[in-house]
């Protein structure tokens, strides 16, 4: 029996003159490491705080923010798939007003990296929490989840329309000079497209990959397991979705990429850097070992200095093709 | 809060499907009734996510505690079979638990099927406080009765729906059966139908009513918003971080 | 130890009065029943013959034939994944003439319903395949692969492009009477789009869903697991997806629809079902367990006795929203 | 070809990481060397695919047959922790095995690391046909090395990599040093630097050489197409179905 030193600093004390520099860069921002923890599934980073060192942390992606408060999905919101997760939390948040009050400041109390998830409705929606964060002082940077069903264009999300992509992210760089990532949907026939448009609006990076929609069915309640029917499939089974996104979309634009999807250990986030991410987000798996973004930190690192690897931004020009 | 990898001390068939599995558990991370650990069943992704059981009881002077689980998935096939010595890599106490009764209240526990575990651990913190329960379990049948773990003295009750142990009828009949002008305060788990009885019981006779709910649960410690119970009130509280234990007489039960 | 005895009839022996109805109709074609096993899993229906009783299949859907042979892609072609698997196996077939000549008599020799599978690269190349097979006297019905990369829509599937699937279905519905179905691509913003398409241009029937797009990496040797990088994603990993597609598409669309997509067991089938299938077929589970097509009617037959479930239609109205 | 659910009957260690499994195999199912067979590791979807493993001997008089397996991933570290008792889920014999080498040609067996197991049962096999053969097994080094297994006798030799044990170097310097003028048959099973380098030899020396190839592997059965084995002709062989023994002569190895 003995507690899992969750907290100890990746890396550790031998000393190897060969230190691989682990910083990337997203637009102004300049992320200590690569290793990020995703949107929704980290809260507002105060929940996972005692389970572990959350300054080694890369970057918390925030839980999405609303303009006005989310009170969420109806319940249940979750279901076990094979190798999978699907959710329905729909959005569930305190609000901007609630956020910028009761939850920034311990964020920013925090040394590590901030990128604030940012939901809505309209463009509008995206653009009043951005404005209202910035008006509090701002955080290092926003992802904007376009991958809600949108209200104006007849329920599709804005995230499979690529002119909606360009409008929203065009709208929400007009109101802030910070790290600006959005936050792609695999949900579509070709993601390039909505990279590109992401791109040509101004993002700094496009992350990839939200969730892809799926249903599951408790056939002896003849009933869909979820209250919304279908939800967001997330974990390991969309992994090699994942891969393939930021494979494509890493070759379709000039901006740096975020991966994510099914990452559990340091060989799933390096596939996501050899195919062509420059940092990536660890979400699911942190359900399943709440220090799994910290180790897989660790595995990079260690993998760097194995392959005698540099920089983060290297190891995607290591794919042989 | 912690998370350690432990050894399993012993797996026992208690009933028909029912597994009690003792092992060692640190000071440092003392529960209390109706807080819950969640448990990654193995390796892998299959089954993918921990999952969530009720501590059912804890020794601190010998560092152990127990779960009973029954076996219905993967995961719970998983730990069934698991051997004394096995790792087992747990993260708790998580939740709130139970708020002892006030004072003058008759504290009266009701636990349906598997319900059973926490509900175990309070009426032995009961005990040892010197404060007597009532306990009342009601099962499906007599197999699925864990004989051996029944508290022994008086006000320890048993209904079977089909009669096979105890008297036929559910908990919540039990309960009812309770002079209406007592100071009960009704402490619960169990399914959906038994923990509604007991509300609608409550309401009407003004009765407080702590219940330990279920949910699906993806973290487990409040972070993704995924176990939430609906409230009649509109709304919803996190059965992991807000609960377990919650006010019964508050959650939207159907 | 004792020998799997994989060719015992669905059913059994025991005479309960309540026979259900097991039989699916599509177009002109009556199945016996809901189960068969789905394109490229299961060859021509001769390697699997000896580990069970072919006939007691619902239909075998063959791999896919295409006017020329095709020796197929390089290899690696597989690559195993969480819950899935990734092939590329790129449409490796004898090619019309041979198909005919070496391979039909003997699918036609058994008793159970064919239905080939047809690709190609252009429109022209579905229409060949099929006059070909009818020339010769036919099959009982054909299943359009339109997933596979179009070399004249600039490397986009067909299946990604309502008009083109329109297209193709319009062109073979013109060569065929026989029961026509068209097998939807996941990899699309919306399904519903395609199915119409289908629908309108005289399919019989769809099936949902194709291989989702995805890709793994083989971290130490830092090359994709797959010689051609990317490859299509099967089994349980993806069938909440599937699950999703099917409930989708059978509100778009008249016609039956076909659910396929990680089906192990009878529970899996009966989510497709409950979800809107009218028939299913069982892929790569195959690859686990060769007779889980029929152990997966046989738990169907089971479910309906249990619960007095006449006819396998009904099935879809059962699910509680 | 048969499927069956078959019992282990003992699993032992036989080098760092590899392991001897020994289960009941029914004679309808009698396999030829280098004929292989299939078995799911465990139930549930991690791993989700049966694995391919050759046979390394057989014994019709007891029912019983033998694979040895090299610990890599999950399926083999889940075979490699089962206990005699175990259930084994298995199918097979699968693809075709080597022929009996032409009437004046000597068999040369060269077994690189893994690829041992259908080796011992061709060495055996010849032996019982009173067919003396050679037998060079090739490892990285003494660890890997199953020496409980290497058949007694003359001709048997080993090569390690880094000299730990038999002579230093490799299984294809062991076969160099053959004399050019001898007509030698080769057969092979083992990593694709050694299989091409064998067929460097075979092809200058105009030697014949069955080689005994391994492909990631779906159906096992010849249905999927996914074992294609590139061929140095352009076009494939199904590794499964056509093979696994194959001409190593006409197999592209790079
Ligand atoms: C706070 C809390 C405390 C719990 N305490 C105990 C305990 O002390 N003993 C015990 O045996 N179980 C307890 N449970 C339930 C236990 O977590 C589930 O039985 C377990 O997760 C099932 O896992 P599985 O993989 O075996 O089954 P799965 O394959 O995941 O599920 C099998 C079936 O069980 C049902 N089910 C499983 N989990 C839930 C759930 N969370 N909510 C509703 N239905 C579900 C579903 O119908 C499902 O189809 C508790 C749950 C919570 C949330
Ligand atoms: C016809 C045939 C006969 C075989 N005979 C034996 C045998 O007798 N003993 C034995 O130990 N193994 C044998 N193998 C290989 C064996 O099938 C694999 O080692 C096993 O499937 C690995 O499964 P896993 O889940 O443990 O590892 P995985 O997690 O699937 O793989 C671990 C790593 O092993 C390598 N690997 C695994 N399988 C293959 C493969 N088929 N081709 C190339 N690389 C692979 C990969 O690099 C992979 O990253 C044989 C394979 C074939 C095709
Ligand atoms: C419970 C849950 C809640 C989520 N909430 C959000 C959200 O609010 N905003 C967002 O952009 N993505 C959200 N996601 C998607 C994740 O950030 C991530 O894109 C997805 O889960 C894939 O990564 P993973 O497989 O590592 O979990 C959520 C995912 C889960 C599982
Ligand atoms: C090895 C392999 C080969 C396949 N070949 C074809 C094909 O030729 N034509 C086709 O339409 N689908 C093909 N498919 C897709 C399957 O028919 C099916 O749509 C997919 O695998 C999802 O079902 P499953 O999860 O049950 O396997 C192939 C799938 C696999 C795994
Ligand atoms: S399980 Fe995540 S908030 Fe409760
Ligand atoms: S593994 Fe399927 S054809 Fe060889």
């Amino acid at each position: 029996m003995g507690l899992n030193d969750a907290t100890r600093a990746p890396g550790g004390a031998e000393r190897d003159p060969f230190a691989p520099d682990l910083s990337v860069r997203i637009g102004p921002l300049v992320l200590p490491n690569p290793v990020g923890v995703a949107s929704g599934t980290f809260g507002y980073g105060e929940e996972y705080a005692a389970l572990l060192d959350t300054d080694a942390l890369g970057a918390i992606y925030t839980k999405a923010v609303t303009v006005e408060p989310r009170a969420g999905n109806p319940a249940p919101r979750l279901a076990e798939t094979p190798a999978g997760l699907l959710n329905s939390i729909g959005l569930a948040n305190p609000g901007l007003e609630t956020f910028v009050r009761d939850k920034l400041p311990a964020l920013r109390a925090r040394r590590c990296r901030t990128i604030v998830n940012v939901a809505g409705a309209t463009v509008d929606d995206y653009v009043r929490v951005v404005e209202g964060i910035e008006a509090s002082g701002g955080v290092d940077g926003y992802e904007l989840n376009v991958s809600c069903p949108n209200v104006k264009s007849g329920g599709m999300a804005f995230g499979t329309d690529p002119r909606l992509v360009a409008l929203v992210t065009e709208s929400v760089r007009r109101a802030t000079k910070r790290a600006l990532v959005v936050k792609l949907s695999p949900n579509v026939t070709d993601i390039a497209e909505t990279a590109h448009a992401a791109e040509d609006a101004g993002a700094d990076a496009v992350s990839a990959i939200n969730t892809l929609v799926g249903m599951a069915i408790d056939v002896k309640a003849r009933r869909p397991r979820l209250a919304m029917k279908t939800g967001g499939l997330s974990g390991p089974a969309v992994k090699p979705v994942g891969v393939a996104a930021v494979y494509r979309v890493s070759r379709a634009v000039k901006i740096p990429v975020i991966g994510l999807g099914g990452i559990m250990t340091a060989g799933d986030a390096l596939e996501y850097l050899l195919a062509g991410a420059d940092a990536v987000q660890v979400g699911t798996a942190t359900f399943v070992e709440p220090d799994a973004a910290l180790r897989v930190l660790e595995g990079i690192e260690a993998w760097m200095r194995e392959n005698r690897v540099a920089r983060v931004a290297d190891i995607k020009n290591l794919l042989e093709e | 809060m912690v998370r350690i990898d432990t050894e399993l001390l012993s797996n026992r068939r208690v009933a028909e499907g029912y597994f009690e599995l003792r092992f060692r558990w640190p000071a440092a991370g003392r529960p209390a009734p109706g807080q819950f650990l969640t448990v990654r069943a193995r390796e892998g992704s299959d089954p993918l996510l921990r999952r969530p059981f009720a501590f059912a009881s804890h020794d601190g002077t010998r560092d152990e505690a127990t779960i009973v689980i029954q076996e219905r998935g993967s995961a719970t096939r998983a730990l069934a079979t698991l051997e004394a010595e096995a790792k087992l890599d747990l993260l708790g106490p998580l939740g709130h638990g139970f708020a002892f009764p006030e004072r003058g209240t008759e504290p009266v526990l009701v636990a349906g099927g598997i319900g059973v575990g926490p509900m175990l651990f309070l009426r032995a913190a009961l005990e040892a406080a010197g404060t007597k329960s009532r306990f009342v379990l009601g099962a499906r049948t007599a197999a699925l009765v864990p004989e051996a773990l029944l508290p022994r003295g008086a006000g320890v009750e048993v209904r079977t729906d089909d009669g096979s142990l105890g008297a036929k009828g559910t908990a919540a009949d039990a309960v009812t059966a309770l002079l209406p002008e007592a100071r009960a305060a009704l402490y619960a788990c169990g399914p959906a139908p038994l923990m509604a009885a007991l509300d609608r019981i409550a309401t009407e006779r003004g009765w407080p009513y702590q219940a330990a709910v279920e949910e699906w649960m993806a973290c487990g410690v409040g972070a993704c918003m995924g176990c939430a119970v609906p409230l009649k009130s509109g709304g919803f509280l996190r059965a992991c971080a807000d609960g377990p234990v919650l006010d019964g007489r508050l959650v939207k039960w159907d």
